[in-house]
């Protein structure tokens, strides 16, 4: 009963690191709490379902803790199981902007010094889509969490369409203000409605053949890097990020766009 | 329950100094309609259906008269020529706009006054609709006896009809009192009223009277079942304010969202249009026996709780008097506030509880909407569930008449249905629990509570004073609400609004204040 | 947009029945809440191991809503995703006992009835286990949940041995009681420690040969009655049984031995 | 703290009868001794350690007196007749015993009173070990500070002490003042205390001194970082009160649940036994300015915690009695009470304020235990979460000392690490929005809450006067507390208690009293 050596930090330390598993109190124990609902009515039979629903996740042990109908034919459940396959975090791969993020003050030196001008950015809240607050987060001046907004850049100047602005009228906007970057921000995904907006965008852009003119930044609570980039934009944030964050993006990424032309040029 | 010394005078300067804001407002906008208030007159005088590519008759109607620049005398003038010129029915007539074969401006051939009796009359024909349902509504309430406070309140967002009643069946018997549907983004900014049942929307389900039938339809049906009255909401704000106040008077809805200063600040909806929208639609909604819900709580989801506390007091001090104008009664004024304080601010429940207690006891006959908290929400759902269970004991300890439900997944998706059922589980455990919680303690004289409220109230005071001798137009270009900016000619609808002609006819404005003085004695 | 027939009422209702799916808001979205723990450092890599957790438990759209630092090695994560599978409840089998639950009324007539004597019933809540509610709430007189306990039963006499009751000792009692049923009830479960415990008491039954003279019922807050079976039990009771559902089991049971018996001994 | 009026009538008598109990078993009980009493003696004289077959020697030393029947001399007798007779040291002469080489009673050659002497002397030497670390616990809490009211106190309970730690830092980190190991099951039943650092245990892991030493280093190391003392419970009652009392004094423990009545009820402890045991471990605990935890929160899990909740306040007055007997400061004694209201009952949350109340009022100086919802968890964990958060609030406005953190996963499993995250993060929250809520109110005079709290005194008087003319044994016996019935000459260990002999002698009984009597002055 002693002086065993825990689990956690014996032998099979190694194989552990890569196969991570859930924990609930214990290395290893692959706790997961999980909960449902089934459109079936209350009592054995459901509990039965819910047990395979768990099972068929690889959710061993299962535990249903709690049933109750929601209405007739409606069963919610609340229950525990084990995630006992785990995952190999070694070959997690993960898809983010990886740029060093700047202050405003090195964001504003290195506009200054490798454009000479001000970097234009347009930004709306796109469709039928009335949330500014994320999009106001990264633009106004006094920003959020902290983090000032690009209006308060000296090298950045801003044009805030605001919210509900249809894509026609956005692609227009940035046209004639002649803008570097277009910034789009989605809070309303129900339906996969924002997928249908930025699909529609870009292709609107395609269609009118100024798709390259634009960096195209894609920002909201559900979005990340990934799916921007599926959806065809240049780059993705979502939650915790900030002005700070999509500046040094977007001047690293201009930066490299422009060398890469004056090489060509060159050659 | 427990109340807070609250210093009086400062609630009857900010009352009169409303009252000099709404009078100036309304004093500006007397002089014109809009389009969507002459569509609703198209409604209530029983122009129904769409045409060929779906447009609503009623826009047929309103836009043919636009187009011939004669909208300036109102539909139910056009109406009243058009019937008695033609001895067509109201529909024939709209039909036949809309086929290309009626033109109204070339069917002016009865006598002026002949034509406002009969718009008078047949307007009588729309009011008696209107009061079957509020007899209907009273009846049933009568039979099953009226909710104890506070009505739990769920909304319903699938953007399915038909799921929505799904979920709102459930609702109900989980324990719901009012159900309300949701509307789908961008429906608001619609200068028309889509139609028929639907079932495709985003973030909720398009307002229509096909799908507020189908709705109260099942309602109705629960609520028998279960033995009480199930109320019905839906949302006026918008381009068309009071073409769905029109459609939920029809319909009986019990409840609806009816708030121009909302429209202007968080659609961008311009300020006169939706102003002189929202006088019309108050009209019908009171005399249909609806209770309003004002959009005050917004303001919380952009300005800071703590910061902006008086902005919300002072909205509602000129919602109440827009709303006396309308003729409305203080008992159908459902103002709206909510719990937005930052959970992480010491004492924030201590500060909500005075904020609400203070809303109470200022506007103390009105069903006050009380919102739960949304912008501090997170993807921390079990937080989020306690978040909600301090908004739920606040509105009991403050007895609420209108709980909205919080739902611990307010950050993430609307309403899964076992989201709502935790969240009546929530509210109603709360409810239970401190049911006399208020009655066994007292407020402390001169303490956070009271210190909290009264500055509150003095700041509301000092902002209605400012908007008195600047004006509502200007305190709106200034951002002073939500620190949103509009201008007075900025936002969508201006083009709808209609100087009135010296023949301008509306027999509906006496008769739904007339049909609200009758109520109220 | 209008008159569509929605889905749950639409042609494939049919095969909606047989194929069950999580329900969030709307019939087949296959939405379930998913609650774990990583030990992995908060930050973009854990996020996305924790959305390859989703993935590897078959639910699609993973959104991770929330992730939080539980401890320097140790994130918590709330995520949502869609179980599109679904499972066939047609194929459901639900192994609960099978009986027609009697009365107490019912129940002490049949036993008069049939045996002519009273059915001895011995309890305990056995190992180190010191819950006794669960057993009281079958055997105590005033039961449980507005169901009497078996005490109250004129044709029952029992013996209810309290907690924490060793399984020799257990043994011997119902030995020296001669008791036809042994009640066993387990609370804890950490660790199987309630598995070891029942299966250390069949073992030590069978070893002294008097597993057939008892009817062995388990119960407890995660008894099924499969798990009771599994380990050797009779029957398993968990929770939402009362006295009536086990007199009602173990009446029904003894009268069917007893039949057989009469007939072995006829022929 | 908003206050209650109470009968300060009752409570006076009520203390009075409490008083007259406690002497009355004290009376019947000081005439023996036991073998964990003296178990302990020969623990503090510094025996230690296991023989091969893991039996502590401690163990060893009485079973060979109580074999050889000379016990009731007390271990501190012949442990001073063996050192003086022999010259060998404690340990040497307990080795020797487990070796068989050793036999006490024919090393009985000196004197008496220079045994008494000797005994006295070597006395000293753990008090001085006890001593640096009463000092050490009390310059840390100078140095960081003391913690606000409520500690939060969170248990871990994996099995194996390693895990614990890990869980222990991780809850340290989160915001737990107070870590507590929850114990194996079965453990209290053992008549030893088994040895070395244990991995392997359900519902709990060994209550052993070498894990006390690992989880205390671990504590000690996580509260240097984050600037603050973090306190560490374990469990005395038990078969092996005192002597787990001893190891807790010796590894620096803050907080022990100590009650011998929550072993007779819940563990079927023989009541003399546990009586007996109590009373020196109290001393004990007392000297090393470690704070009890009593039990009475555990009668409501079988118990209905309205009806019974007069047992509760009974049970805290004897073991406030029987506390001071043993020379304990009101400071030091944690009693325990619990929020298990059934939350079906209307106005629950009024009626556990009260209750709550009452407890803090009665007991003003007592740094009350309050036990969260555990009988009316189930497996709605979401449910679960909000039941918890009221228990946070009548924790908060009550301003109790120790906050037992509730699990929303009680009715489940031991708390996951996140279940105590979640469970932390919900006492905060709860405490930063009502921080000064009690301070904001006043109860109402002879208001639901100030009725139920006499009704619970009343009852509490009533049960007092009952049990001093019949005794606590024969209230025990009838079931008075819990519903549970014991006899006094049932349950385990009866035959571990020993008459003393009139040469009994154990030197640490007035050392221990006359050392907190030091400290409270
Ligand atoms: C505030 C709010 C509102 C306000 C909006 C006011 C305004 N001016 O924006 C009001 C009250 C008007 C409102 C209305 C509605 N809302 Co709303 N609302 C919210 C709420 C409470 C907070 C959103 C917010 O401000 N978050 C704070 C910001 C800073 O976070 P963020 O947007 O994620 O932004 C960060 C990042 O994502 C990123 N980011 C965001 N955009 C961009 C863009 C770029 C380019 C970059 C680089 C980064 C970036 O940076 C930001 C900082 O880190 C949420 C609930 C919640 N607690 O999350 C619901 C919520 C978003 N609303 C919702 C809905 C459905 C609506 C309505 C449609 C309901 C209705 N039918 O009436 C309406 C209509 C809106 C419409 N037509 O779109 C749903 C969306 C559900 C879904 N997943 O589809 C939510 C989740 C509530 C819910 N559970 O139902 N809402
Ligand atoms: C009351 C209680 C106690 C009381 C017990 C008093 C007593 N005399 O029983 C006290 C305070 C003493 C206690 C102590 C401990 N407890 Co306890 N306790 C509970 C609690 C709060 C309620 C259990 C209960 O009474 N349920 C009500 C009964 C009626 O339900 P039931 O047992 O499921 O019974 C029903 C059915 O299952 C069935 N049934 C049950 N048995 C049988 C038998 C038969 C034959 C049949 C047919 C049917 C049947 O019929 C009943 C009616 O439907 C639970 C938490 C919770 N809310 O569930 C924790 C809980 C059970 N305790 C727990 C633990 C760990 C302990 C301790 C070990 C902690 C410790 N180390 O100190 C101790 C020690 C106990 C020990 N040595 O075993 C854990 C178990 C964790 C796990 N899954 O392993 C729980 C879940 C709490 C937790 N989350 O940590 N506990
Ligand atoms: C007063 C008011 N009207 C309308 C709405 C909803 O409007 P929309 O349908 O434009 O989102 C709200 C939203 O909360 C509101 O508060
Ligand atoms: C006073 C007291 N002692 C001891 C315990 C635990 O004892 P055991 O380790 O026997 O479960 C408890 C349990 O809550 C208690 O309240």
């Amino acid at each position: 009963m002693k002086h065993r050596i825990p689990e956690h930090e014996g032998e099979d330390a190694m194989s552990t690191q890569h196969r991570v598993k859930p924990y609930g109190d214990t290395m290893n124990d692959g706790r997961v709490q999980v909960s449902f609902t089934l459109p079936v009515p209350d009592g054995d039979r459901a509990v039965e379902a819910a047990r395979e629903i768990m099972l068929s996740m690889g959710l061993t042990d299962p535990v249903i803790a709690w049933h109750e109908a929601l209405d007739e034919g409606f069963t919610f459940f609340v229950a525990y199981g084990s995630h006992e396959k785990g995952i190999d975090y070694s070959k997690i791969k993960v898809q983010t902007v990886d740029v060093h993020v700047m202050s405003m003050e090195e964001t504003d030196a290195m506009i200054r010094e490798r454009f000479g001008r001000k970097i234009k950015v347009i930004g709306a809240s796109t469709g039928t889509d009335a949330h500014t607050v994320g999009i106001d987060a990264i633009m106004n001046m006094k920003g959020y969490a902290g983090h000032f907004g690009l209006e308060r850049y000296d090298m950045v100047e801003t044009l805030n369409l605001g919210s509900q602005v249809p894509n026609e009228e956005f692609i227009r906007e940035a046209i004639a203000f002649d803008a570097d970057v277009m910034l789009v921000s989605q809070t309303v995904t129900q339906k996969d409605v924002h997928i249908q907006n930025v699909t529609e965008l870009v292709e609107l852009l395609e269609a009118e053949s100024v798709r390259e003119r634009f960096l195209l930044i894609l920002g909201g609570p559900r979005v990340t890097h990934e799916l921007a980039k599926e959806l065809g934009c240049d780059a993705g944030f979502g939650p915790g990020k900030y002005a700070d964050d999509v500046a040094s993006y977007f001047v690293t990424e201009l930066d490299k766009r422009r060398q890469a032309e004056e090489n060509l040029s060159l050659t | 329950m427990a109340e807070l010394r609250i210093n009086w005078d400062k609630v009857a300067k900010a009352r009169e100094a409303s009252s000099a804001i709404a009078d100036d407002v309304n004093d500006q906008l007397s002089r014109f309609t809009t389009v969507t208030v002459e569509r609703s007159v198209a409604r209530l005088f029983g122009i129904d259906g769409v045409d060929a590519f779906d447009v609503p008759l009623s826009n047929i109607v309103v836009d043919h008269l636009k187009d011939k620049n004669v909208l300036g005398e109102g539909v139910a003038y056009w109406l009243a020529q058009g019937v008695l010129s033609s001895g067509l029915s109201q529909q024939e007539l709209a039909e036949g706009i809309a086929a290309g074969d009626v033109d109204l401006t070339r069917l002016e051939h009865a006598d002026p006054y002949a034509c406002s009796l009969w718009a008078r009359e047949h307007a009588e024909k729309a009011l008696d609709r209107i009061r079957d349902n509020k007899r209907f509504r009273n009846e049933k309430i009568e039979q099953f006896g009226e909710r104890p406070s506070p009505l739990l309140y769920a909304i319903v967002a699938t953007g399915n009809i038909y799921e929505d009643i799904v979920q709102a069946k459930a609702a109900a018997r989980q324990g719901a009192d009012v159900i309300a549907v949701i509307r789908t983004t961008g429906q608001s900014l619609l200068d028309y009223v889509p139609y028929g049942a639907t079932t495709e929307g985003f973030g909720g389900t398009m307002a229509t009277q096909e799908n507020f039938r189908l709705m109260r339809a099942a309602l109705d049906e629960v609520g028998d079942d279960l033995g009480r009255y199930v109320r019905l909401c839906n949302y006026c704000s918008g381009l068309c304010m009071p073409e769905i106040a029109v459609m939920g008077a029809f319909e009986r809805l019990d409840v609806m969202l009816n708030d121009a200063l909302y429209g202007i600040l968080f659609r961008d909806i311009n300020m006169q249009r939706t102003l002189i929208d929202q006088s019309f639609s108050r009209m019908v909604n009171g005399a249909a026996g609806i209770i309003i819900n004002t959009g005050e709580d917004n303001y919380l989801t952009t300005a800071d709780a703590w910061e902006a506390a008086h902005t919300v007091l002072a909205s509602q001090f000129i919602n109440e008097q827009f709303a006396l104008r309308a003729g409305m009664a203080e008992e159908q004024m459902g103002l709206g506030h909510a719990f937005e304080m930052n959970p992480e601010l010491e004492n924030s429940f201590v500060y909500e509880l005075a904020q609400a207690q203070m809303a109470r006891q200022i506007f103390p006959k009105a069903p006050l909407k009380y919102m739960p908290p949304t912008k501090y929400m997170t993807g921390n759902i079990f937080r989020g569930h306690i978040q909600d269970a301090l908004f739920n004991a606040v509105t009991v300890l403050t007895d609420q008449r209108f709980l909205l439900l919080g739902m611990m997944t307010e950050a993430i998706h609307t309403p899964h249905m076992s989201d709502r059922a935790l969240a009546i589980e929530n509210a109603q455990y709360i409810k239970r629990a401190m049911a006399d919680f208020s009655s066994e303690i007292e407020y402390k004289e001169g303490g956070l509570m009271e210190r909290r409220a009264d500055q509150v109230l003095s700041e509301a005071l000092e902002l209605l004073e400012n908007i008195r001798v600047d004006g509502l137009f200007h305190a709106i270009e200034m951002g002073l609400f939500a620190g949103i900016k509009r201008r007075p000619t900025g936002g969508k609808g201006l083009d709808g609004v209609i100087a009135k002609s010296e023949r301008y006819d509306n027999p509906f404005v006496d008769l739904f204040l007339a049909e609200q003085k009758g109520e109220q004695k």
